[in-house]
């Protein structure tokens, strides 16, 4: 045992056991099922049509009619912000999704194959990765127009780079371990090798590296609704209602901005803790 | 803000394509030229990285 | 310099060159082939007349191949002729032009902002025991969860209209009324930056008070100090400046959209 | 009168959840003297050394005392605790490369003590520097002084880490493993530098290692650790005869075998491999200034035989090419040429096909040197040994592959219990048995042995050695062992060969090459074996230049 290995102490506890005494990965645990239920359920609960404009109440503080208060408009605010789960949730995800399935698959083929495969693919990531991703994305909307989906492709795509470059660096490191050499020897076939194997053994890096990734999409997505390129008034997106509340802001009533914003907040946090704590859980389980 | 910015945004939100275009390749050389910049720099630090880094 | 430093910068300049050609082309390509046609947008709102199209067509050599309008725009751009507007008719160098200082001024402030902000609390975090690591972590992990905007309008709200302390829209008349004015975007700009900096620094000088060189400094008797200086701190830097690097570069993406 | 330079009494270590990882390490250094101090890994003779040097990781507490230079470092305040290290004793370690800041040049480093708590000028303290590196036989000092470690190699590096523990003139030297990570021969020219110094100086050691025969070899006593105490302490002489404990007689007969009981007969029989003519080229940046690639034969032109149910050993340096050549045999690395025949067939272009690789696999396995590296660290040891052999059973039912494992646990004495454990939960030497299993779950005719002991204690070494001796013995597998160590090979091997930068120098019976060598290369192996009586000489000049060389 090394003087390092000394340092850390004795081995982790058992994942369960240590997840109970920690309570800020509790709470962010209860933060996303939050989230999420709000997400598959919310529109279904809530108490007013998020679109209907009420006109007695415009820019109202919260009361116990509208507990987070009206809009300049006179539309119900909480209502607002859960039906705005979805899709201010939706499009973050499907990022993280696309670009890690591509991610891993060009970074996989890379480290394994080598040699010219592993030279245009990293050419190609090195392009990609020049373009900052909120640039492709406004690049995509001059393209395709506004609305949620050219933004997303781009962010799929602008979000591989780093995917491929933290995967093919792991599984490089990972196929020249001898344990790999001696499957090989054994005649196990390749692609066992990369799922039983290669695979899991790079989980810990897929998975923290998509609760960064999706921390990154969440806020991009929201700065391009925000500004009018994405998701289009009236939708209830959270990045819009927080321009939508921009005014308000300077005349008293900041809890339409607020509240989405908080909401990105928190979201973002809890994903981040969750996939910090379940790394670390998961590098330790392997060391 | 009267900054790029702005402009960027505007031009992008009513297709205005040669402006999104050349604004796009402007950011992407600076990314690119800085990025290179921050290499030499670190090169001159640590010239043993200089063979290690493209493989990271 | 060594003819082997001067062959593996000349290759990296290659390989600029070639990434830069290469996302040039991705970048016009993307445009050339956007669905729609240009000419409605060359013809500015009004119904194009037959000869109009044939006129504009001609004018802006939209008959030639896709590879030759990339070549003329390409050579447009290295010889500063940047194309012109399609919504202003006006040439894109001069909406540009005015507007470019100021972006800069504010990229340049927040890059200030997040090397003092974001260094010095990632050094505080590795140096000054675990309440200040713990401090910092908190505060990291809520700037990492900040978009941009949000951190604007909060600063906006607080600074400009609670407190007044500063001004929420324009630019000012010099260089101080500027950077007094530019205060609260530069901030919002930076927070994110700062937080992410402030990580990597940590992590960075963390792993190299750990290496095994910094025992052999400590067993000789050199003085803390000394070791931070030119043993932890000096190797701590190629990952610290790779880091700022990309951050400064994004930063610029970032504050020519938000 | 001597006086003692450092004195431990009662030393204990603990870590800050409250294990107690040494509890009593007791010994005392004279001046002029030198001391080793031996133990197997997880011993505790680091933890106590880093005591002494002040390096124990932040939340251990020691308790005990230690003085050095008369000295209670418990009473002392940091400062002059500080000073007091820095001119009473110097440290080298196992690993130069990774001891000496890769940013800073050589000169930096020697310098660095000098001009910052001497307080000499810089020109005075460069001088300095260049005369410590030419005492410790490093020609052209003023080159390297200019160099980076990067740029050195590692049998150079220690030579300037030792150099510059030398700066203050230190009267005691604590060395720690600080020639396990060189070639035998590099060791030699360490520990000759070493003695060197001792007798100029009248420098006092201590010298912590885990082999026992070179600390015996080169200290005047030997102080024996085993799970965090000082068993005994011997004078180096005389150890095997007063011996008590019987660890230390255990480590004994590890370390320093009766020679003539190792000598197997070699056997005639059928060959099974044979490897002519082999040859690896790798394209290498052109050293120095010049411009392009050039080829390094790795491996050049090797041949020899291994009967069916023989052991061949193939000893080297690092960079010799033995691991390349294992590697080829295995189908790991493609040959450049020559051929490689295992049972008459031609196997020297590797097996493209995973049918044909499992085809190949029930004749040739491998064992790998670090046990830990070797195991897919998320797999049991049952899941493990399942699927190999599910890979070459396909259609065996699970209670088959079962009662197969079992059977192969059992083959390597390993307890059923352990099979459901992780890599991580079994001990080096449980690891590599689990590795010989997997190998064996082919049913192979040849086992490959790429350094397959190297990474263990000498006491488990025995027990994996004799363990595949007694499966040679049963099942008559064959194996080709690769090791840097001749007296490994002694131990299993009937059929020796010996590289050296990519050639076979002398290849034939054990007892032949290793009692009567004909090659000077051999010769040198030989000597620069370490055992009693043994005076480590200084043969640079003599070096060939291997890829451990100078640069």
């Amino acid at each position: 045992m090394s003087i390092g290995q000394l340092a850390r102490g004795r081995t982790p506890a058992p994942a369960r056991r240590a997840a109970a005494h920690d309570p800020l990965l509790i709470a962010a645990a209860l933060v996303l099922v939050a989230v999420i239920g709000i997400a598959l359920l919310g529109p279904l609960r809530s108490p007013y049509d998020p679109d209907q404009l009420y006109a007695g109440a415009v820019s109202a503080p919260p009361s116990l009619a509208h507990p987070f208060g009206t809009d300049d408009l006179g539309r119900d605010v909480l209502s607002r912000v859960l039906a705005g789960a979805r899709p201010s949730i939706a499009g973050p995800v499907i990022v993280v999704a696309v670009s890690t399935m591509l991610g891993v698959a060009v970074a996989v083929a890379s480290a394994w194959f080598g040699g010219a495969v592993d030279g245009i693919a990293s050419r190609l990531v090195d392009v990609i990765f020049a373009i900052p991703g909120l640039v492709l994305a406004v690049l995509a909307v001059a393209m395709f127009g506004k609305g949620l989906l050219a933004p997303v492709v781009a962010l799929s795509i602008a979000y591989m780079p780093i995917v491929v470059r933290l995967v093919r660096a792991g599984a490089r490191a990972e196929l020249g371990r001898p344990y790999i050499a001696a499957l090989r020897i054994q005649g196990v076939g390749s692609l066992a090798i990369c799922f039983r194997h290669l695979l899991p053994a790079l989980l810990p890096t897929i998975l923290a590296q998509a609760t960064v990734g999706f921390g990154y999409a969440m806020l991009d997505i929201a700065a391009i609704s925000f500004l009018g390129l994405g998701a289009q008034p009236p939708a209830s997106d959270w990045g819009v209602m927080i321009a939508g509340g921009q005014p308000a802001l300077l005349t008293g009533a900041p809890e339409q901005s607020m509240f989405p914003a908080a909401l990105i907040v928190l979201t973002v946090l809890a994903v981040n803790i969750v996939g910090a704590r379940t790394t670390t859980w998961a590098e330790a389980k392997d060391r | 803000m009267g900054g790029i910015g702005s402009l960027l945004t505007e031009a992008a939100a009513r297709k205005d394509l040669p402006v999104v275009q050349v604004l796009s390749l402007l950011l992407v050389t600076v990314f690119v030229v800085l990025n290179a910049v921050v290499d030499v720099v670190i090169a001159i630090i640590d010239p043993d990285s200089v063979k290690s880094r493209r493989s990271a | 310099m060594s003819a082997n430093a001067i062959r593996q910068l000349a290759a990296k300049l290659g390989g600029l060159l070639l990434t830069l050609l290469l996302a040039s082309i991705a970048i016009f390509f993307a445009v050339a082939l956007t669905p729609g046609d240009p000419v409605t947008a060359l013809a500015g709102g009004v119904r194009p007349t037959p000869e109009l199209i044939e006129a504009i067509r001609a004018e802006h050599h939209l008959d030639d191949p896709v590879w030759m309008q990339y070549l003329r725009w390409v050579g447009g751009v290295l010889q500063g002729d940047l194309g012109t507007s399609f919504v202003y008719k006006t040439p894109v160098a001069e909406l540009i032009a005015p507007r470019i200082g100021i972006s800069l001024l504010l990229v340049a402030y927040a890059v200030v902002l997040i090397t003092v902000f974001g260094i010095g609390s990632g050094i505080l975090a590795a140096v000054r025991g675990p309440r200040a690591d713990r401090a910092v972590l908190v505060g990291t992990s809520i700037g990492v969860a900040m978009p941009t905007f949000v951190v604007a309008i909060l600063l906006i709200w607080v600074f400009g209209r609670v407190l007044g302390w500063f001004p929420v829209y324009g630019t000012g008349e010099g260089l101080l009324d500027n950077l007094y004015h530019l205060t609260l975007p530069a901030i919002s700009l930076a927070v994110l930056y700062i937080a992410y900096m402030s990580r990597i620094t940590r992590g960075a000088i963390v792993a190299q008070q750990h290496a095994e060189h910094v025992d052999t400094a400590r067993v000789r008797g050199l003085s803390p100090s000394r070791i931070f200086r030119r043993h932890v701190l000096l190797n701590a830097s190629p990952q610290i400046l790779a880091v700022s690097g990309a951050t400064i570069a994004g930063l610029i993406a970032v504050s020519a959209v938000a | 009168m001597t006086t003692t330079v450092l004195e431990i009494d009662g030393l204990s270590v603990a870590t800050p959840d409250g294990r107690t990882l040494v509890h009593d390490c007791t010994l005392a250094v004279s001046a002029g003297e030198s001391l080793g101090l031996v133990g197997e890994s997880g011993s505790g003779k680091t933890l106590s050394t880093r005591a002494v040097a002040g390096l124990l990781p932040a939340g251990f507490t020691t308790g005990g005392t230690i003085r050095l230079a008369g000295h209670d470092l418990a009473s002392l305040p940091g400062a002059e605790l500080r000073e007091l290290r820095a001119t009473r004793m110097g440290m080298a370690f196992q690993t130069p490369r990774a001891h000496l800041n890769p940013l800073r040049t050589i000169g930096d480093f020697m310098t660095e003590a000098l001009v910052a708590l001497a307080g000499e000028a810089p020109e005075a303290a460069y001088r300095r520097a260049v005369d410590l590196l030419a005492e410790v036989g490093i020609r052209d000092p003023d080159r390297r002084m200019r160099q980076r470690p990067g740029e050195l190699s590692g049998g150079l590096l220690q030579r300037v880490m030792i150099a510059a523990t030398l700066a203050m003139d230190p009267p005691l030297l604590l060395a720690d493993e600080i020639t396990t990570a060189l070639d035998v021969t590099t060791q030699e020219e360490v520990m000759a530098v070493i003695a060197d110094l001792r007798r100029h100086r009248d420098l006092a050691l201590l010298f912590i290692t885990h082999d026992l025969a070179l600390a015996g070899a080169v200290c005047d006593r030997v102080a024996v650790m085993q799970a965090g105490r000082t068993v005994e302490t011997l004078a180096a002489a005389t150890m095997r005869e007063d011996a008590r404990e019987p660890y230390t007689r255990r480590l004994l007969s590890a370390s320093l075998p009766d020679e003539a009981a190792g000598i197997r007969q070699a056997r005639r029989s059928d060959t099974v491999l044979e490897v002519a003519g082999l040859r690896k080229a790798y394209q290498v940046r052109a050293a120095g200034r010049g411009r392009g690639r050039e080829e390094l034969l790795a491996v050049d032109n090797v041949s020899f035989a291994l009967a069916a149910g023989g052991a061949l050993g193939i000893v080297g340096e690092s960079g010799s090419g033995k691991s390349t050549t294992a590697r080829m045999i295995c189908g790991l690395e493609t040959a450049d040429g020559g051929t490689v025949t295992v049972k008459h067939e031609d196997w020297t272009a590797p097996a493209r096909s995973a049918p044909a690789r499992r085809a190949r696999a029930r004749v040739v396995q491998m064992v790998f040197q670090d046990p830990y590296q070797s195991l897919d660290p998320r797999q049991t040891v049952r899941s493990c040994l399942a699927e190999a052999v599910a890979v070459h059973r396909r259609i065996a039912s699970r209670a088959e592959i079962a009662a197969r494992v079992d059977a192969l646990l059992d083959a390597v004495r390993l307890a059923p219990a352990l099979a459901g454990s992780r890599p991580r939960a079994l001990s080096g030497g449980q690891r590599q048995r689990v590795a010989i299993a997997r190998a064996l779950a082919a049913d192979p005719e040849i086992l490959v042995l790429d350094e397959a002991v190297s990474a263990l204690d000498v006491t488990t070494q025995v027990e994996i050695l004799t363990l595949l001796d007694s499966i040679r013995r049963e099942t008559g597998v064959a194996l080709l062992m690769i090791s840097h160590d001749l007296t490994t090979v002694r131990r299993l091997c009937d059929h020796v060969a010996v590289m050296q930068a990519g050639r076979i120098v002398e290849q034939g019976p054990i007892a032949d090459v290793l009692d009567a060598p004909r090659s000077d290369y051999t010769r040198t192996l030989l000597d620069s074996i370490p055992r009693p009586g043994w005076t480590p000489q200084r043969r640079l000049p003599a070096r060939i230049v291997t890829s451990g060389g100078t640069r």
